[in-house]
Formats: structure tokens, C-alpha cells, sequence
């Protein structure tokens, strides 16, 4: 008997069949790893499931316990016990974390909130995530990881029968995965049927009994964990076998190409500071990897060094010998830094402009004469940067905001690339990106690596930065705590200087 | 200029078989009086076997050069226009001159043009008038002046009449002008706040009122009934509306101007109808623009009280008798 | 237990944390106003005048309280001016064309400004056209639909009863049985409130503290109470502002309803990815924009016992004025009413003051454009310094 | 090889989806409101109507050039109409009072407009003080000025050459230049871009495509040309806001100016982050609204050879209401010139035709409301469906 059945299940948008005759079934007390590529059709799938595409928008059939349902809306679905952790996080930012806990579902009294029993329940289930802060604090003093954790406990404290997470890791460090794999242990435990999305291979292998892949919006095939391997997998996902994951490549860095001493930034809003000290350099063709905790300060320094915080900074920062002084973007530009930023929506990208628009925006001068732009050169350059990183979109007057995730960083890269900078700095470039855009990206790092660009990668991902760095520091509290070289890293001993146990 | 000769040829033409057609261009409907400025001249005008285009251009000095840009263009005979903007509405003027429409100023002057005909009241007059009828039942004390819209010239020439009177019983020390504002748009909810800024900074102790207008007596009675000092403290106003003559004879108003606009609407619209067909029109006093003197027919404004009412307002039709004292017990009407 | 003592710390800080800057840069803001028109002219200060002055801010009181929560959906409401305009022809037709009863006549026009409303209200929300455009039109055409239907004439009323809405005052006697249950309602409330937080086990202020507070704000009551009491007593339009601020503070605060507004404004995707029936709240919030004028026309038409087809002509943009510099974000997702109320107050406090020492016109309009900037600039930089 | 060939695939595509099919929406509803009128009326179509109609789109439709760039930008102007007021008592004050010549009364005029514009940009960009709130202050002081400066008197102009600026026409010898050039400069274009398409190795549309494309703009060209000459030739203002509109258009489309605008109103961070100086950008856009503003003012005094205290009262609304009826979103980040241009001579068509119908005000005021909302529920529909 399973605990959900969609079968023939599809769903167009114009111009995009996003699931082709869809089944998938779920068993209760299982958890269902859910994979594929960006822009297969997971997220899409999931929409159907918790109503947000409503009955009548797709077709194709849903059964809860065996029972055909139909969600005209969310709450149908939440009704028929399901919940799902969106994708992209859906807080709002100026309400507290217990009112975005139980944000349509405030326990009330005659119409009237009861705030007390609110935030003493919103108490609890931050206690079950592990996150230590008053449930009245608002939303948008926490950072992206935090606010992952609120959407977390906002979906376990919906007690549903089938809970939905997609990617729900893609924010989070080890050790808040760690508490969330707990959770979902316990929830197996229960009888509850758990979606899970993600594109982290140790993670599903880690938790799922069964694995569901998708591509093209086709389900390829339903395996049980115990009969397959992460390979086998991943060549499902992407059609073709890719064995290295990743492609390091031994380097010999040349010359310094950035310096920073004794450099320190004070936080944006109160008299603290968010790094402290910190001494760095990077080669001309090496990979720096920054390893660290989230909070740990990581994207402050980087934002710094761009120009772009707003709080103060002191220190010095040298670039190919001579000192410099960024006080803003346009400067950290002119000095040859970019910054591909952590969170792609907000900070990367105009939802609304399209692939090119976006692709030449931080460059326009080079394509311009007397700030009139050369439209064929603009063409130009965005269709070899479509073609550089296998970016899949319908056209380069695809507006930006409908490209799948992967697909969408693709963009964020290919506008730096475009900007031909000395200094790279990747903050979390791979988040939520599925395993072959990764390897892309991979590749590119190296290439570019090859030509001379002094790369900086964030990620809290440590396979990562461990399988491409060249040299890696460890971030704690803002001060950089250790340095490493490839061949000294080792996953236990950057978590001891992150963590900063023994 | 040998197109324009070209117009009027074919206008001569045109008029002989064709209808006569008057344009008229209005400031606003927005007030009562203009509402009754409209129905009346168009009445006579029809009367007199002539069609009338009325257009209004809610206080918009471009949009009233626009409408009658369209009137132009229509081809009427006269164009007859009470102008938003003394000044601004000579462009009006040498528009419709350019071809061969006569132009009549209804109501407010055309200034600095050579527009053919004036027809009205005289703007100045009415403060005047509005201010004696104050000082004759309060002679001595503190007077307040409510003005109508900052924005609006009339305003300043119907405060610019008051002050022809107030000042020099100011100056001889008879009165004393305690409080002076405009009321932003002649809106009533502006003069009654003002009024009841005026009484509290004066403690009560004001003795007359010179309103512009009916509508911000309205506001000011208002102000003064809070106090109970309505009915207490003369008030005028302007434009015999309904409500003004209500309270008039209720007792709490004690004047409006009465501009009787079957006179000057009837007036109007015989010129009218006159220079379509080429007439000579006689005037009996010409009034200067800054330009040229206008030949012009200038109406006598009425002082309208409680013990005329019956033989201005009502008895031209322009209000009537069980309207205006509906609030008033039957028996205490007057006989008509 | 260890549990317990987690919660306990984290309930101390937002206690005393709640005390919201904001708002204090505008009251600050207004008691200089108020300071220094009470340093230029006697009058000011004086019971009558402040008596003047909280009748005169009124009609803009109650169009910004339905203002702001439109604007804190992510909406705004451009046909306010109009529908009060149109709803207080409707009454003055009412009550004097038809010579209804006053009960009669208030249900009829509160009923015809909620329908305006719901239709406005239906074409933002089931048919997404942008407030702004569906308001836009509104004001036009609720202008020419009250020029239609009173012939463009002014109609007075008659009907005392009426007229009373807009222009009688509460007995003292009233005013004090009024400062007396408000009162008690605060000891209560901050007693419960106490209570309640005991029962869940969080952390509550020092008695102390509350006593203090609960103190401070009976002072302000029974300080205006006597004052308004000391000329005529408390006018009743003021009854109606302080009565449907308390209502829709109520609504916006403490019921689902509001805080789905909240939601809405703030993230209206997250808004909809949690159930919350958008559409059915937009609409809402119009119809009661559409009620609230209608109150405010009640009150405008009985204070000028008539109704004229300019009434409320450009309110709009007072109303929202008075959000803004009450610390409603344009942006929607924040904004509160008695910010709004004091923004009303200020701009009113402006207009009665200027117009008191007889400034000319013209630097009135200067004077209260920079007033506006400068308020709006100085809460700004005051936040920026705070968090810097 | 195999790339360039997907370069080709991918080229052609939007070279023909580019046809913005919003645009045509109004442009049809524009279509049948004239065939609406001209059925009525028999003067609406007249070549003279027309030239009226043009004229007195003029003012709105120069200042919504300058609103649209404003909105898109995420931002509003509602001080226009004031600065319109107050730069043409400028103008006024200049010529008649001073007596200066045309040349430097219309460079004074610009320069007042461009630093009034500065004034409140720097504001806006640099103190970070909503648009909103900055212009609303601006709206009043403004006007306050120019009552104070002119005494709150009418000024008249009697500068001939100033006053040709509002009410000259050009020769229809003129005109038949205009349009040779016109032409010319079109298929030169067209020529052009195929050229340097070619030379990037890009698909062209097939030549006949483009013919025809040409053919279809010339014939507009000419049939405009020639109107206009059948009467009394274009007239002065109408050769402003076409001269205006390309200058503008070219802006918003082809230079880093207008991409930074447009990537500023979508996500402001995000075009932070990608090194656009959005301060600067944002104060020049209020520059250009303060001078646009400053150029319809010396259209509007012309028009009326004298300045009033009154002039440009409400025209924000209007400016605004031509950007939302063409197609510009209130929040941000899209909007065209020649929408607005469109939607101003929507809203003018219709002033215009209900005028000559001598539709009374009262219905005027309600059929212009329902057709602004009307149309612009028209163009979601649309689209709504394109999409779905
Ligand atoms: N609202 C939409 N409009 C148009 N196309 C859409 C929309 N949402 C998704 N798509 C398309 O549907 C396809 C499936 O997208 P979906 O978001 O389900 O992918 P995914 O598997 O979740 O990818 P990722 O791993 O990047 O999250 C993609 O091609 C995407 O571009
Ligand atoms: N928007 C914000 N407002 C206030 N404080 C913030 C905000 N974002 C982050 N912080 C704080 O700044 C510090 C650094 O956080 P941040 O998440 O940027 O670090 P990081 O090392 O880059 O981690 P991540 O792995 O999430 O990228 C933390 O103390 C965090 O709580
Ligand atoms: O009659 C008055 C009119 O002359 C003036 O212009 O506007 C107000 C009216 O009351
Ligand atoms: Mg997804
Ligand atoms: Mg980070």
C-alpha cells in the first residue's frame, strides 16, 4: 500500500512539457530521494503534489492512501496532510519567526491571535532544528541558513503524512544537516513518507530507501538504495556515465595576484566586527578554497573586498603589487575582482531582463561606444558564453527568471566572465546546482584557473573544496583559523578549525 | 492671411442655409451658479433659433484653449467664453480670430486682447458690495475675511473689492481685520477650518464676517454655529446658491451677491445670435483689457438679503420659493 | 526544565525591545511642532484650539487608517477623496431629498461606500489590474457620478441629528466615565497580558516596569480627557477616530486577517505558498477603504451640514501623506495606524498653526512640503544612525 | 561550425517575436476609440481635429517621456505639474518682466527645470528619502513658489518668437523634408543593421520582409506628413515630442544609461552588485523629469502666451496614467516611450472626442475613468491569455 500515487502525471508550461507522463509512488515511513538534473521537473512535480498547480492545470492522477484526491489549492493539499519545503525561501521578512512558523495556521481564539501559545510552540519546533533564537526574532536579521532551518520547522510543525523537502540542504552546514537527518530518521520512524530533493549524492545515499530519477521531465526509473550505487545514478540522471567528480588538476600558481593584510571589517548594523585580522593571498592560477561555518563570516569578507558591504573596513589589500582602496563595486570591477554572489535571485540577477541583458550588464562599457551599445556584439558575446557553459535556455531573449536554477548561475558566471577578472571569487558557486552543471562548473574553474585567474571559492560544501582547491583556509568566527594545502586538507581537519575542537 | 480671408468666404456661404451655431466655452460646471450660467444661455439661444455647443473645462486653462480649439474647428458662428484665466484665454481670441469667429467675454474679461464683446458683472463690485453690507450691520469691531482659492483670480478681485471698502474704516480705526486667508480650491471644509482658527485665536470676540463666496459661508456659519454665534455675527457670501438662500432666510447668513445670470445669460445669447447673423451690436460703456476697450454690457450685481429674496432670486426664476424656505415653518412664508 | 530556561531568555529582550524608534522620532517631531507654534502664538496651545485641531485632523485620521493597510498589502487608494465626495451626496440625498432618518441614512451610506469598494476591490483582485489604475479611474468616475446625481448642486441638511455626527461634543461627564473604563481596560489588558505569558512559562517585566507604564499611559488619558473636557468636552468625531483607530490596531495586530495583510505586503508569494487567500484579503481591504470614507463623509458632510461636489478633493494624497510620515513603508509589508494617526496630526498641526499666525498661502504651501520631506528625511537618517 | 549554426536557429526567432504584442493592444484600443469618434462626429477625423488632437496631447505626452524612465526605474515623479507651473512663471517672468530674448528666456527655463530636478533627485538618490514623499513635498513647494514669485498674478507673454514655440506650425514644405529625411533615415537603418547583422554572421530576415517593413513606416510617415500639411503643416509642439520621444527611446534602448535604468528597476541590488553607480543614475532621472517638465512648460505658456499660478495642476496624474495605459509597471523594471506616448494620446483622443460630442462633464469624468481602467483590464486579459 503507498502512501502516494501519482501516475501519468503532466504538466506543460508554453513552450515547456516540464513532466511527461510522470509516475512516482512513495511507501509510508519511507524516505523517497527524488533526483535529476536541474530542470528535469522536480520542483515541478512536487507543485502538482501540494496543490500550488491545481487540479486542472496538468493532468495525470493523485492518490493519498490509495484514495484519488484533487487540489483545487494549497490548503486541499495541507487538508490531505501533505507539506512541502519549497525550494526557494518563502519568509517574510519583516515578521517574526513564529508568525512565519504559523503563517496561515495562527492558533486563535475567536478570530484573535494567540500570541503567546504562538510563539511558545514556535519555541518548540525551533528547538527540534536546533536553531537557538527567540521565535519574535524577525526574519530578516537571520542569515540565508537560519531562515532555512525557520521553513523547516514551519513544514514539521504542519505533523504532516507526507512531507516534501525541496532541497532542503542546500543552505545548511554539516553539522544543521546533521539535525536535520535526525529529524528525518525520527519522522521514518513515525510512519511518515518523506519527498526528499536533492542534488548532494551522500546525502540520498545517506537517507533515502528509495531513489525516483527524473530527466527531461520523464521518470527514468525507481531504485531501491540498497541495489544501486551513486554512479549508476548519476548516469541515469545526466544520460551518460561521468566517474570523476572532481576534476582536479595539479597546478603551479605563479605570482601573487591578490594580497590582503591585516584586514578587518566591522558589521554592517552593529559595532562588532564581522572579520577580523585577516591575512590571505591568492596566486595567479590557483584555486583558494574558504571553508567555514555558516555565520562564520565568509561572505562578509568577500562582499568587503567587492566593495560591496556596508560596513567598514580596515587593512590593506594589494593587488598585482600595488595597494588598492575599493569603496565600490565600480572600483572592485575596475581592479579586476568579481564576485558571483551567494544568492543568485536576489543578489545575481534582474529576474526580468533576459540571458543577454544580463549576461553583458557588468561589462556594458567594453561592448559600448560613447555609452551607446553595439546590440550584434552584445549577441555576440552572450551566445558564446550560452555555448562556453552549455546554458540551457529557449533563447537569449529568454527572460532570466523562467531558466531552472543551474541554469540560472550559469548566467550569474558567464556575466563575470564577460567582466575578464583577475580575481574570481565564488561564493557557494555550486548551491543547488545538480551534478553535471557542477562538473561544468568544475571544469570551467580549472580552465580559467589555466589562464591565469586567481580564484577564490566559498562552499560550505567540503567534498567540494576539498576536491578543488589548491590551498584552503579556515574561517571561524571571521578570523582566518588555519591553512592548508591540497594535500594537507583532510574533512576532519577543517571541520576541527571550523568548529575549533580539539 | 489669404486663407483666413478664404475661411470667412466659406463661412458667409455656409451661413446662409446652414443653422446658426454658437460655441460655448466654460471655466467649470463645478459650481452650482455655472450649472444655471449653462441651462439658461442655451435656453435663450434656442429660443432665438440658434445651437449651442457647450464645453467645460473644469479649470483648466489648457484644456478650456483646447476645447474651444474644437469649437473653432467645428466651425461655430460666435464663440461666447466665460475664460478660466483672464489673461491666458487671449490665445482663445486670436485663434478664433485668425478665422473670422467673433468672440464674446462672458462673465470675466479677456484681458490683453481684442476680444469683440464683454458681458458681465463686475468682479470688484461684488467685494464691494459683499463688504458694505457687513459694515452696515456691523459697523465697528473685528472682522474676519475668508478668501475663495489663492489659485483663482476672481478670488483676488473679490478681496481686492472687500479691502476698497475695509481698509479705510480700518485705517479710521472702526474696524480691525483680525484674520485674513484664502480657502485652498473654494472648498468649504478649508473656510471652516479657517473660521474656527480665526475664533479661537480671537477668542470669539469677532464681530463680522466677509465671506467670497456661498460655499465658504457655508464652511464659516458652520464654524460660527459651533459657538452659537451663528445668526450672531454677519456673514456674506456670493452666487445666490440654494443653501446660501436657505440660510439667509433661516437668519444665520446675511447676504449673498446675486448676479442675475438670467440677465446676463439671456444677454449673452442674444449678442450672440446677433453677430452670427452680422449685426451691429449697441453697447452703452466700454471697459479697457490692457489692450483695446471692449465694448461691453455690464449687469448690476444685486445685494440679495432676506427681504428682497422674493423679488430678485425667486421672482426670475432662479430659485424657488419652496426650496428656499423649505426648512422654515409654512406659516412664516412670505406671500408671493 | 533546561528547556524552559532556553525560552525564558529568549522572551526577556523583545519586551523592552518592542518600544519601536519609529514611532518616537514622530511624536518627537510633533511635540516640536507643537512646541514651537505654541512659542509664536498663545492660541495653540490652548484646550479649544487642541480641541480644534483633533476635530480638524479627523476626516484624515479615518481615510489613513484604511490607507495603510492598503498600502501595507502593496496597494494604494487614490479614490478615497472621491468616494467621500460621492458617499456624502449620497447622504446629504438621502437625508434630504428623501428625508430619511438619520439611522437610515448612515446605513445607506456606509452600505453604498462598502460597495464601491467591493468593486474596486474585485477588479485589483480577481482581475489583477494594479490598484493604481483601478483607484485612478475610481476617482474619476465617483466624481462624475456625484456631480450627476446632485446636478451639480450643493445640498444642505437639516436633519439635526445628522449635523450632531459631525459637530457635538461628549458631556464631561461622558468623557470621564470615558477615561475611566479606558483605564481599567489598560490595568486589565497589561494584567493578562502578565498572566498569560506567566501560564506559558516566558519571562514578563518587572511589576515595576508595567506599573509604570500602565501609569504613564492613564496620565495621557486623563490628560486628554480633561483637556478636551476643559473646553466642550470630547468632540465626536474624535470619539469615531480614537474608536476605529483601537478597531483596525485590533484587526491589524491581533487577528489573522491582519497579519495575512502583513503577509501579503511582505511576501506575497510566501503569503500564497501558505494558504492565504489573497484575493479574498485585497478585495477586502477595499471595502473597507470604501467604509472608512463613507464614515469620514458622514463626519465631513454633518460638520459642514452640506454636501458639495468638491468634497474631498485631493484627500488621497493627505491620507496617504499622512502614512508615509507615519512610517508606512510605499513598499508595502509595514506600516502602522497610530503612525498614520500621528502623520494626520502633524500635517493638521502645520495647517492649523500657519493658518493661526496668518502666514500667506504661498509659504503655507512651502513650509508644508518641507515639512513633509524633512520629516520623512529625519526618520531616515535616525534609523540609519541607529543601526550604524 | 555546429555553433554558429545554433546561432542562426536561435537568431531568428526574436528578431520576429520582438513585435511587442502589448504595444499593439493599445494601439488597437487607440484605433477604435478614433473610428468610435470619428463615426459620431464627422470633425473628429478632420486633418484639422487631428492636428488639435496632436497639440494637445503634447504637454502630457512630453511629460510622460520623462515618467516613464522614473517608474521603470522603480520610482515616481509627482512634482511635474508644479514644475511645470513654476518654470513657466519662470519663462514668464523672464520674457516680460525682464524682457530678455527667446533664446535665453528657454535656456533659463531648462536650466531652472534641470536644477529643481537635481535638487529633489539628489534627495531621492542620496538621502535615500522615498520619490514618493520627496515629490509630494516638492508638488507643494513648488507651487507655493511660483505663487510667491508672480505675486499670484497671470503673466502674459508677448514675445512673439516664445509664443510660436506653443502655436506655430511648420511650412508643409518643411513637412515634405521632414518626411524625405524621415524615410531615408529609416531604410538607412534598416540597410544598416542588416549590414552589420550579416557581418556578425547572424540571420537576417528575408529582404522582402524588411521591404515591406520599411514600405509600411514610410507610408505611415507620409500619411501623417501629409494630414498634417492638409491643414496648416505640423505643428511646433508636435515636432518636440516626436524629437523628444526618438531622443528618449534611443536612451532607454541603446545606451548603458538606459540598460543601467531598466536593471535598477528590476533588482536594484543586483545591478548594485554588478557595479552600476545607482545614485547617479537615479538623480540624473529626476534631471530629466525637472527639464522635460521645464520643455512642456514653455509648450504650455506658449500655447496660452502666459503663465498662471494654475498651470499644470494634476498633470502627474496624467503623465502617470499615459505610462500605465502604455504598458509601464508601477513596480519597476519595464515600460516603453512610445507606450506612453500611446497612452497619452489615448487619454487626449478621448477628452478630445467627448468634447466635440458635448458629452456633459459629469459623463465625461465616468467614461474616462471606466476607459482607463477598462483598457488597461483589456491588456492583462490579453496577456494573460498569450501566456496560458
Ligand atoms: N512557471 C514556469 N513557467 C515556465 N516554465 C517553467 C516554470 N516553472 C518551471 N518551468 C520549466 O519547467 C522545467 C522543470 O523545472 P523545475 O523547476 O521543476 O526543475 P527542477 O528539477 O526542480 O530543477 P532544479 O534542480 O534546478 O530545481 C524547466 O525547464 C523550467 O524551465
Ligand atoms: N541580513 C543579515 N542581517 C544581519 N546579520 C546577518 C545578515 N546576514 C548574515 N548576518 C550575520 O553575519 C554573520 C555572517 O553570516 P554569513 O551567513 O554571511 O556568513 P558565511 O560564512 O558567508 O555563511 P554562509 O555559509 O551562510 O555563506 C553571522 O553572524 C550572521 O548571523
Ligand atoms: O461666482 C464665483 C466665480 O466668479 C468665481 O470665479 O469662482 C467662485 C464662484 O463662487
Ligand atoms: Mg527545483
Ligand atoms: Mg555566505
Amino acid at each position: 500500500m503507498y502512501a502516494l500515487e501519482m501516475s501519468e502525471i503532466t504538466k506543460e508550461f508554453p513552450g515547456v512539457k516540464a513532466l511527461d507522463r510522470v509516475s512516482f509512488k512513495v511507501k509510508k515511513g519511507e524516505i523517497h530521494a527524488l533526483c535529476g538534473e536541474n530542470g528535469a521537473g522536480k520542483s515541478t512535480l512536487m507543485k502538482v503534489l501540494s496543490g500550488l498547480y491545481p487540479v486542472g492545470t496538468y493532468s495525470g492522477e493523485i492518490r493519498i492512501d490509495g484514495q484519488p484526491m484533487e487540489f483545487r489549492n494549497i490548503v486541499d493539499a495541507e487538508k490531505a496532510g501533505i507539506a512541502i519545503i519549497h525550494q526557494e525561501l518563502a519568509l517574510v521578512k519583516e515578521m517574526t519567526i513564529g508568525e512565519n512558523i504559523f503563517l496561515g495556521r495562527e492558533p486563535k481564539k475567536f478570530g484573535v491571535i494567540q500570541w503567546d501559545e504562538l510563539y511558545y510552540e514556535a519555541a518548540k519546533w525551533l528547538e527540534k532544528v536546533g536553531l537557538n533564537i527567540s521565535p519574535q526574532t524577525k526574519i530578516h536579521s537571520l542569515g540565508i541558513g537560519q531562515q532555512q532551518l525557520v521553513e523547516i520547522a514551519k513544514a514539521l510543525s504542519k505533523e504532516a503524512k507526507i512531507l516534501i523537502l525541496d532541497e532542503p540542504t542546500a543552505a545548511l552546514t554539516e553539522s544543521e544537516v546533521e539535525i536535520l537527518m535526525g529529524i528525518l530518521e525520527q519522522l521514518r520512524k513515525q510512519g511518515v513518507a518523506c519527498i526528499y530533493i536533492s542534488h548532494k549524492m551522500p546525502e540520498v545515499f545517506r537517507l533515502a530507501d528509495s531513489i525516483t530519477v527524473l530527466r527531461d521531465g520523464k521518470s527514468i526509473a525507481t531504485l531501491s538504495r540498497a541495489e544501486t550505487n551513486e554512479d549508476e545514478v548519476v548516469s541515469l540522471m545526466v544520460g551518460r556515465e561521468l566517474t570523476e567528480r572532481y576534476p582536479y588538476v595539479k597546478r603551479t600558481p605563479k605570482e601573487v595576484v591578490l594580497e590582503v593584510k591585516n584586514y578587518s571589517v566591522w558589521h554592517k548594523d552593529k559595532p562588532m566586527k564581522v572579520n577580523q585580522n585577516i591575512h590571505l593571498t591568492v596566486r595567479k592560477g590557483e584555486i583558494v578554497g574558504i571553508a567555514g561555518l555558516m555565520g562564520s563570516g565568509r561572505t562578509e569578507l568577500a562582499m568587503s573586498l567587492f566593495g560591496a558591504y556596508e560596513g567598514k573596513a580596515e587593512g590593506e589589500v594589494w593587488i598585482e603589487g600595488q595597494q588598492v582602496h575599493i569603496r565600490s563595486v565600480q572600483d572592485a570591477i575596475r581592479a579586476g575582482i568579481a564576485l558571483v554572489t551567494e544568492d543568485r535571485k536576489r543578489l545575481g540577477l534582474v529576474l526580468g531582463m533576459d540571458v543577454k541583458n544580463n549576461t553583458t550588464l557588468a561589462s556594458l562599457a567594453a561592448i559600448s561606444k560613447w555609452k551607446v551599445i553595439n546590440q550584434n556584439e552584445e549577441l555576440k558575446w552572450s551566445q558564446k558564453y550560452v555555448d562556453e557553459l552549455k546554458t540551457k535556455t529557449a533563447s537569449l531573449e529568454t527572460p532570466v527568471g523562467t531558466l531552472s536554477g543551474g541554469n540560472q548561475q550559469k548566467v550569474v558566471l558567464a556575466k563575470w566572465l564577460m567582466a575578464k577578472p583577475k580575481i574570481l571569487i565564488l561564493d557557494e558557486p555550486t548551491r543547488g546546482i545538480d551534478v553535471g552543471a557542477k562538473y561544468e562548473i568544475y571544469h570551467l574553474m580549472n580552465k580559467l584557473a589555466e589562464e591565469g585567474v586567481a580564484i577564490i571559492m566559498i562552499s560550505s560544501e567540503l567534498p567540494e573544496i576539498l576536491g578543488m582547491s589548491d590551498r584552503i583556509y579556515v574561517m571561524r568566527e571571521g578570523k582566518l583559523v588555519k591553512e592548508l594545502t591540497h594535500e594537507e586538507a583532510t574533512q576532519e581537519n577543517i571541520m576541527m578549525a571550523a568548529t575549533g575542537g580539539k | 492671411v489669404v486663407s483666413s480671408g478664404n475661411d470667412t468666404a466659406k463661412k458667409e456661404e455656409k451661413k446662409k442655409d446652414d443653422k446658426i451655431v454658437i460655441g460655448f466655452s466654460m471655466d467649470t460646471l463645478k459650481e452650482e451658479r455655472w450649472q444655471h450660467d449653462k441651462e439658461m444661455f442655451e435656453a435663450k439661444a434656442k429660443e432665438l433659433g440658434a445651437e449651442v455647443k457647450t464645453l467645460a473645462a473644469n479649470g483648466d486653462d489648457a484644456a478650456q484653449l483646447s476645447q474651444a480649439e474644437q469649437l473653432i474647428s467645428e466651425g461655430v458662428d460666435v464663440l461666447v467664453v466665460v475664460p478660466h484665466n483672464a489673461e491666458a484665454s487671449a490665445a482663445i481670441v486670436e485663434k478664433a480670430h485668425k478665422e473670422g469667429i467673433p468672440v464674446i467675454s462672458y462673465d470675466r474679461l479677456i484681458k490683453n486682447s481684442d476680444v469683440d464683446y464683454y458681458v458681465s458683472f463686475d468682479n470688484v463690485r461684488v467685494g464691494e458690495m459683499q463688504a458694505k453690507a457687513i459694515v452696515e450691520k456691523a459697523p465697528k469691531g473685528n472682522y474676519v475675511y475668508i478668501g475663495g482659492a489663492d489659485t483663482d483670480n476672481n478670488a483676488h478681485l473679490f478681496r481686492q473689492g472687500a479691502m476698497n471698502v475695509l481698509k479705510p474704516l480700518e485705517e479710521k480705526g472702526d474696524i480691525k481685520i483680525v484674520y485674513d486667508q484664502f480657502s485652498k480650491d473654494w472648498k468649504p471644509e478649508e473656510a471652516l477650518k479657517n473660521m474656527e482658527n480665526a475664533l479661537t485665536a480671537n477668542n470669539n470676540n469677532i464681530q463680522a464676517v466677509v465671506a467670497a463666496n456661498d460655499g465658504t459661508a457655508g464652511g464659516v456659519i458652520q464654524a460660527l454655529a459651533a459657538q452659537g454665534l451663528a445668526g450672531k455675527v454677519p456673514v456674506s457670501g456670493q452666487d445666490a446658491e440654494l443653501a446660501a438662500l436657505q440660510r439667509i432666510v433661516e437668519g444665520t447668513q446675511t447676504m449673498t451677491v446675486y448676479k442675475p445670470i438670467k440677465a446676463i445669460a439671456t444677454k449673452a445669447a442674444e449678442m450672440a445670435v446677433a453677430l452670427a447673423k452680422g449685426e451691429k451690436i449697441e453697447t452703452n460703456q466700454t471697459v479697457s483689457n490692457g489692450k483695446i476697450d471692449v465694448p461691453s454690457v455690464l449687469l448690476d450685481p444685486i445685494a440679495v438679503t432676506k427681504d428682497n429674496i422674493l423679488d430678485t432670486v425667486i421672482k426670475d426664476g432662479y430659485q424657488k420659493l419652496e426650496d428656499v424656505y423649505k426648512n422654515v415653518p409654512k406659516d412664516q412664508w412670505p406671500k408671493q | 526544565m533546561e528547556a524552559k530556561a532556553v525560552v525564558h531568555e529568549r522572551q526577556r529582550k523583545p519586551l523592552f525591545g518592542k518600544i519601536d524608534i519609529r514611532a518616537y522620532t514622530m511624536i518627537g517631531a510633533l511635540v516640536a511642532i507643537w512646541i514651537f507654534f505654541g512659542f509664536l502664538n498663545d492660541t495653540f496651545l490652548s484646550a479649544r484650539n487642541l480641541s480644534n485641531l483633533f476635530t480638524q485632523m479627523s476626516v484624515t485620521a479615518i481615510l489613513a487608517i484604511g490607507m495603510v493597510l492598503v498600502i501595507v498589502a502593496g496597494h494604494i487608494d487614490l479614490s478615497v477623496g472621491s468616494i467621500v465626495g460621492l458617499t456624502g451626496g449620497i447622504a446629504a440625498i438621502l437625508s434630504n431629498w428623501m428625508g430619511l432618518p438619520t439611522g437610515v441614512v448612515i446605513i445607506g451610506t456606509l452600505v453604498a461606500g462598502a460597495l464601491i469598494g467591493m468593486l474596486q476591490g474585485w477588479l485589483v483582485a480577481y482581475r489583477a489590474i494594479p490598484a493604481f489604475i483601478v483607484t485612478l479611474g475610481g476617482m474619476m468616475i465617483f466624481r462624475g457620478v456625484l456631480m450627476g446625481i446632485t446636478k451639480s448642486t450643493t445640498i444642505s441638511i437639516s436633519d439635526a441629528n445628522f449635523i450632531a455626527l459631525g459637530s457635538a461634543y461628549f458631556t464631561s461627564g461622558f468623557g470621564l466615565v470615558l477615561a475611566i473604563v479606558a483605564v481599567a481596560a489598560v490595568v486589565f489588558m497589561t494584567w493578562k497580558k502578565r498572566q498569560s505569558r506567566l501560564q506559558y512559562g516566558f519571562s514578563v517585566a518587572p511589576l515595576s516596569l508595567d506599573i509604570a507604564k500602565v501609569a504613564a499611559i492613564s496620565a495621557l488619558i486623563v490628560l486628554f480627557v480633561f483637556t478636551m473636557n476643559s473646553y466642550k468636552g470630547i468632540p465626536f468625531p474624535i470619539i469615531f477616530v480614537i474608536a476605529l483607530a483601537l478597531i483596525f490596531t485590533f484587526i491589524a495586530t491581533k487577528t489573522t486577517f491582519g497579519r495575512h495583510v502583513y503577509a501579503i505586503g511582505g511576501n506575497s508569494e510566501a503569503a500564497r505558498l501558505s494558504g492565504i487567500n489573497i484575493q479574498r484579503h485585497t478585495m477586502m481591504l477595499f471595502v473597507f477603504t470604501g467604509l472608512l470614507s463613507a464614515i469620514a463623509a458622514l463626519v465631513l458632510t454633518a460638520r459642514l451640514s452640506s454636501a458639495t461636489i468638491s468634497a474631498g478633493q485631493m484627500y488621497e494624497l493627505d491620507a496617504v501623506a499622512a502614512c508615509v510620515i507615519g512610517g508606512t513603508s510605499l513598499m508595502g509589508g509595514s506600516g502602522t495606524i497610530v503612525g498614520a494617526i500621528i502623520g494626520a496630526m502633524v500635517m493638521t498641526s502645520l495647517d492649523n498653526g500657519m493658518s493661526l499666525l496668518g502666514m500667506e498661502t504661498f509659504w503655507q504651501y512651502i513650509v508644508k512640503g518641507s515639512i513633509l520631506i524633512l520629516a520623512v528625511w529625519m526618520d531616515i537618517a535616525s534609523r540609519k544612525k541607529q543601526t550604524h
